[in-house]
């Protein structure tokens, strides 16, 4: 099996090899990184490929119906119809729109969703560039696709797509603090910002278990990042036509739908990688269990779509600065003083610890929110 | 019961000309000039909280607005008031203020019938466009509606 | 130039057409995407054709946009009434070009059971091209995806070099008409 | 530019939901001025589907009218039958033999179950639920629809009632059909019921959003699920106990807090009350005669009548003058929605872009009956 | 160390020439039909009244300002969670107050009514 472990990464070594035969050693590092880039972006087209299918599919089953089947065997094929269509479809530009920001929102919000992609771990050595400071490139780049998405808002001076870019501003920015302050958790365990020591601080036991609550926060908070399922304000249907891409149609509109669905991909592997563990798993190849784990997050992703309705604006602003930040806040604390207790003593007792740690704060919260509750019906009894 | 009805509004309203008049739905006709009295007097004293419908017909010699009252305490049977209108100049006062109800409902025989409410706060077109001509529910309206030239000629 | 030659030079130069025609056409067929906008009863056919039951989805139609610049196919269903009139032309004229129209149920096609009525448009076709008519007042939702696929065969006919959106002098700009004091006027020939 | 004096000042959008949004129900615009997310002023704009009816009516004879009265309200197509068929009846005094009353009965109720049903599916979808409840709601419909094109032939339109009856008797294998389709109802109602009622999202979204006070309700002249959840205990099947209703035992379920979450709670627990109906009409069904004979050309006598029932949205009336010929003199429809529109300006001010929405969704409007 | 960031900036450019050269792609196989009618803003089938772009609510700059020093906040956060385990409990006692310090400014905010949404 080793072989089959680390496929791709003797398949790098073996081509630099040939390339370096013939070529000076910088020419082939250069080839090499030109061929790593074009197999990010060909693995970003097949992965929406194959979710855009997928999500209609599970979907339809989650309607009790049928998703695309006629499009090719199963349906499989129905995007590259989609593209080929989005391809040969006239692109408006609306008069009155500002034709610079306009054009420029879709090209500005496909950037971000590619390098975060360099960064993630998609097995044991298969990283493109395994930065030391990997999880804050994250959360910088991932606040790029705000200002596109806000553009695109701003741009088409369309009054639906203007009220979805403001929504999408106070989203974003809201929901970027609790779960950084939720990841922090993680990286305290590992005493590194790398994604890739990440994985390996997770060899023996899963954050998960050692952070539900953590894991938890920042699930809440990346799906509201992504504008998915029960947060999906700025491109509400029934409320603002389309949101923010309401004027954009043809190939704008495809890369907004591109940059849209791999986002949501990107949170659940960066989930994957945080707390599950990302490649590290019993038998199988570590790149199959990294996918594993990212389709099983993104499973959750789209079963919360096809039921959950959707927040209002200012419950989802209370909810994040009353609720989700102060509750990353504690749990932050308390998982140090949970790590500096524990320091030395192995395993079991980290483990033990944190486990009744969260179940406190857990205690906690339920009782305040049902002394909120009895409080505010005693108002409204009152009033 | 709408005849206790007419025998306590006769009281109420001596001087005014009401009339019973008889048939599967027994309705009192009133004048239009002493009809928001009768009507206050109807909602506050005898408890017709609820306006169900108001409804224009154009009669060849008259146009008649008729009003159909319920009140949600007591009992069923509507209580009909029957107003009439000049043939040229169609008004009626609006009972927008007892029953905020009647308002598009009013705007609404306006718009199709072509009777002006005294009193409504916005009296427009509710289904027809502003610009519109005539009024269609009138008997001398053709059903096709004035043809307009070029387009709709052809079809 | 005879007939063969003829012949032979048409083949020479379809072969290269027809390839990227079928591909070209046979992703424009399976992403058909409608506009969700219903009129009247029709609309809730199509909803009911867009359900479990009669699923739409599975030709890849399942993208409802609400917005017409996302959208190539704008389904007519219902009474065109002379005030929504404007409004339905507005719609088209705002689509991305490959667009197509399919005209559902009596009154789309002809005003139907309201024909000839002071606030009735007789069928869309006065100011739309309308490319598939699906009859019925109104029509089952198997008659709908009948009128799907009469849509996808049409698609499946056409070429880019004949197509109506590649050429130069086809004008595809319908005129949206006004609200006169009497009924519709169009743009141009607006005598009142 | 209209400007709000708050304390700095802004401007206000004048967004208009015109009508092509997916969430108006059909081709119904508001025109709603926006001062940041929230409502200063909102004002409905009607009439894009007035498809001339009442004219149509004048130009008609009687008994063409029925399938006019189809295209209402088209989603429940037979209590508007009904409405018109019983102010016909009682302009024309034609009684009405008792199986004929029974089938009406049944076919009405199964109607109000499918209005209900597909009402608080849109509702959901409204508020963001991608489809799911309305395709659960859709679902359930068609079986039903499958009863109605059983008995009537048609789907959706069905045409079915006459002036002393209904069109055919019931065909032989409707009856086991129909004790199936409604042994199945509670469970779909209590599955519903599971997906929504304690969903914490939809609770947020839909308590004490909309509140419509009682006298508030009674003073807009609002009826149906709107009145009731309002609190006002006015359910015309009760008061004017029309037709049949007065052997059957149900109740009338009110709501306590006013807002959109009652009148959601009002529609499910009316959608078991008749259920309820059902099972009561399956066992007192009679044998015997579904129609009565009348004259080729029918004359009803002079004079005009009103005759309302509680159409599944509330109010159905038909206002109807006849002058002794074969056409109605004057054919009026008070159409239940209208009148409940009359309410939604007063009901959405200071709310959000979000709630009126709901707000919109809970009123459950069908523009066909609108516009008329 | 030096390579990845080299790697880093070939991705940005390639990030960028991907969609725009498929947007030149396809501008170039496009139907280009532009029509007055068909360049007008869409607004469910009408004109639009009034003017898009207006002076927005002042909320919003409010929430930027809340979030700015929470964002700040977290920058501090991460050298201190990095070397966490370097440090011992001292370090952890005085995150307390410099967390506490920030949650005493959120509760500031909540109460004064910003985090309300209007």
């Amino acid at each position: 099996m080793p072989f089959l472990n680390d496929l791709f990464v003797n398949l790098s070594y073996w081509i630099h090899g040939f390339l370096a035969r013939f070529l000076p050693l910088w020419a082939a590092d250069l080839i090499m990184m030109l061929l790593t880039i074009a197999c990010l972006i060909v693995f970003a087209l097949i992965t929406i490929m194959f979710i855009n299918w997928l999500e209609r599919k599970v979907i339809g089953r989650f309607q009790d119906r049928y998703g695309p089947n006629r499009v090719g065997p199963l349906g499989i094929l129905q995007f590259v119809a989609d593209a080929i269509k989005m391809f040969t479809k006239e692109d408006i530009t609306p008069a009155n729109a500002d034709r610079v920001i306009f054009n420029l929102a879709p090209v500005m919000v496909v950037v971000p969703t590619f390098l975060i992609l360099a960064v993630l771990p998609f097995g044991r050595g298969m990283v493109a560039a395994d930065l030391n400071i990997g999880f804050l490139y994250i959360v910088a780049i991932s606040s790029l696709t705000t200002i596109a998405i806000l553009l695109a808002g701003w741009g088409s001076r369309n009054k639906y797509s203007l009220l979805g870019g403001m929504r999408v501003v106070a989203q974003m920015i809201s929901y970027e603090v609790p779960m950084v302050l939720s990841a922090l958790g993680v990286i305290m365990l590992t005493g590194s910002l790398s994604l890739v020591s990440i994985v390996e601080g997770q060899s023996r036991v899963p954050f998960i278990l050692l952070q539900p609550l953590g894991f938890l926060i920042y699930f809440i908070s990346a799906i509201a990042e992504v504008n998915r399922a029960p947060f999906d304000l700025p491109e509400a249907e029934s409320e603002i036509i389309a949101g923010y891409h309401t004027e954009y149609s043809g190939m704008k509109y495809a890369m907004f739908l591109l940059a849209e669905y791999i986002n949501a991909f990107i949170v659940a592997a960066i989930a994957a990688t945080l707390f599950l563990g990302g490649w590290q798993g019993p038998s199988l190849p570590p790149y199959v269990w990294f996918f594993l784990k990212a389709y099983a997050i993104y499973f959750v992703l789209m079963w919360l779509r096809g039921t959950l309705p959707r927040l209002r604006i200012d419950q989802l602003m209370g909810l994040a600065w009353k609720f989700l930040v102060p509750l990353a806040l504690v749990n932050l604390l308390v998982m140090g003083l949970v790590a500096t207790l524990t320091q030395g003593k192995g395993l079991f007792p980290l483990v033990l610890a944190s486990l009744v740690a969260n179940g406190l704060i857990v205690a906690a919260v339920v009782i305040i929110y049902a002394f909120a509750m009895r409080r505010r019906r005693q108002v409204e009894v009152a009033a | 019961m709408s005849r206790e009805v007419y025998e306590r509004l006769v009281e109420e309203f001596p001087e005014t000309s009401l009339e019973y008049l008889e048939g599967k739905d027994p309705a009192i006709s009133v004048k239009a000039d002493d009809l928001f009295e009768v009507a206050r007097h109807l909602k506050e004293k005898q408890g017709y909280d609820y306006l169900s419908a108001v409804t224009g017909v154009d009669y060849p010699d008259r146009f008649e607005v008729i009003y159909h009252l319920y009140s949600m305490k007591e009992g069923p049977g509507p209580l009909i008031l029957k107003v009439s209108a000049s043939k040229e100049e169609p008004e009626v006062p609006s009972l927008v203020s007892l029953w905020p109800g009647a308002n598009f409902q009013e705007r609404e025989v306006y718009d199709l019938m072509g009777i002006r409410f005294a009193g409504h706060p916005d009296l427009k077109r509710i289904l027809l466009w502003e610009g519109y001509e005539g009024h269609p529910l009138r008997k001398d309206f053709p059903i096709e509606g004035y043809q307009t030239i070029g387009q709709e000629e052809s079809s | 130039m005879t007939e063969e030659e003829h012949i032979a030079e048409q083949i020479r130069r379809n072969i290269i057409i027809t390839t990227i025609d079928k591909i070209y056409n046979w992703g424009r067929r399976s992403s058909v995407w409608p506009m969700g906008f219903g009129l009247a009863c029709c609309a809730f056919e199509m909803i009911c054709a867009a359900a479990s039951r009669f699923d739409f989805a599975r030709f890849g139609m399942e993208m409802m946009r609400p917005t017409p610049r996302q959208a190539d196919l704008l389904i007519v269903s219902g009474t065109v009434t002379k005030k929504m009139a404007p409004q339905v032309v507005r719609l088209y004229d705002q689509m991305p070009e490959p667009k197509y129209v399919l005209a559902m149920g009596a009154c789309a096609i002809s005003g139907g059971p309201f024909k000839d009525t002071y606030n009735v448009v007789n069928g869309i076709d006065t100011y739309l091209p309308v490319d598939v008519y699906v009859p019925g007042c109104p029509p089952r939702p198997e008659a709908l995806l009948e009128g799907f696929i009469k849509l996808h065969q049409m698609i499946e006919g056409q070429t880019i070099l004949t197509s109506p959106w590649y050429r130069k002098e086809v004008e595809r700009e319908m005129p949206v008409p006004i609200l006169g004091p009497r009924g519709l006027v169009l743009p141009g020939e607006g005598h009142e | 530019m209209q400007t709000v004096e708050t304390r700095l000042r802004t401007e206000t959008i004048t967004l208009n939901m015109g009508p092509q949004h997916p969430s108006t129900h059909g081709v119904f615009r508001m025109i709603i001025t926006l001062d940041g997310e929230t409502i200063v002023d909102l004002e409905p704009v009607m009439g894009y589907l007035h498809r001339c009816q009442e004219k149509i009516g004048e130009r008609n004879t009687y008994l063409q009218n029925i399938p006019y009265t189809d295209r209402l309200d088209y989603i429940c197509s037979m209590s508007n039958n009904l409405a018109y068929v019983m102010a016909v009846e009682k302009l024309a005094q034609i009684e009405v033999p008792e199986r004929a009353e029974y089938i009406r009965i049944i076919m009405v109720e199964l109607t109000r179950i499918v209005n209900h049903a597909v009402a608080i599916g849109a509702l959901l979808n409204d508020l963001g639920c991608f489809f799911t409840p309305m395709l659960y709601a859709l679902e359930e419909r068609e079986r039903i629809l499958d009863l109605f094109e059983m008995a009537s032939g048609s789907r959706m339109m069905c045409n079915y009632m006459r002036f002393g009856g209904v069109r055919y008797d019931l065909p032989p294998g409707f009856m086991p059909e129909l004790k199936s389709v409604v042994a199945a109802l509670p469970a779909f109602i209590d599955e519903f019921e599971r997906l929504l009622t304690d969903n914490e999202i939809m609770r947020i979204r839909c308590q004490g959003v909309g509140i419509l006070p009682p006298d508030v309700a009674v003073g807009y002249s609002c009826t149906g699920p709107l009145l009731r959840a309002s609190g006002v205990d006015y359910d015309i099947r009760k008061v004017d106990s029309y037709s049949i209703y007065d052997r059957f035992d149900f109740d009338v379920p009110l709501g306590t807090n006013y807002d959109v979450y009652d009148r959601y709670l009002v529609r499910i627990e009316e959608m078991r009350q008749s259920v309820r109906i059902l099972e009561q009409a399956i066992e007192q069904i009679p044998e015997g005669e579904v129609s009565v004979k009348l004259p080729r050309v029918f004359k009803p006598p002079e004079g005009d009548v009103y005759h309302r029932i509680e159409s599944p949205k509330g109010e159905l009336g038909f206002y109807l003058v006849s002058d002794g010929s074969t056409n109605p003199y004057r054919y009026k429809i008070r159409s239940p929605t209208f009148i409940n529109l009359t309410v939604l300006p007063e009901l959405c001010k200071g709310h959000k872009v979000a709630d009126v929405v709901a707000i919109l969704g809970s009123i459950d409007i069908v523009l066909g009956e609108v516009d008329r | 160390m030096l390579s990845d960031y080299a790697f880093l900036g070939l991705l940005l450019i390639a990030a960028i020439l991907f969609p725009l050269a498929a947007m030149f792609m396809a501008f170039l196989i496009r139907p280009k039909k532009p029509g007055p009618t068909k360049k007008s803003t869409y607004e469910c089938g009408l004109e639009t009244i009034g003017e898009t772009w207006v002076r927005f609510r002042v909320q919003y700059y409010i929430y930027a300002l809340v979030f700015v020093i929470f964002d700040i906040e977290t920058v501090f956060l991460y050298p201190w969670a990095v070397a966490y385990n370097q440090l011992g409990l001292f370090a952890l006692v005085e995150m307390f107050i410099f967390l506490g310090i920030l949650v005493g400014g959120l509760l500031y905010a909540w109460r004064k009514g910003v985090l309300e949404w209007f």
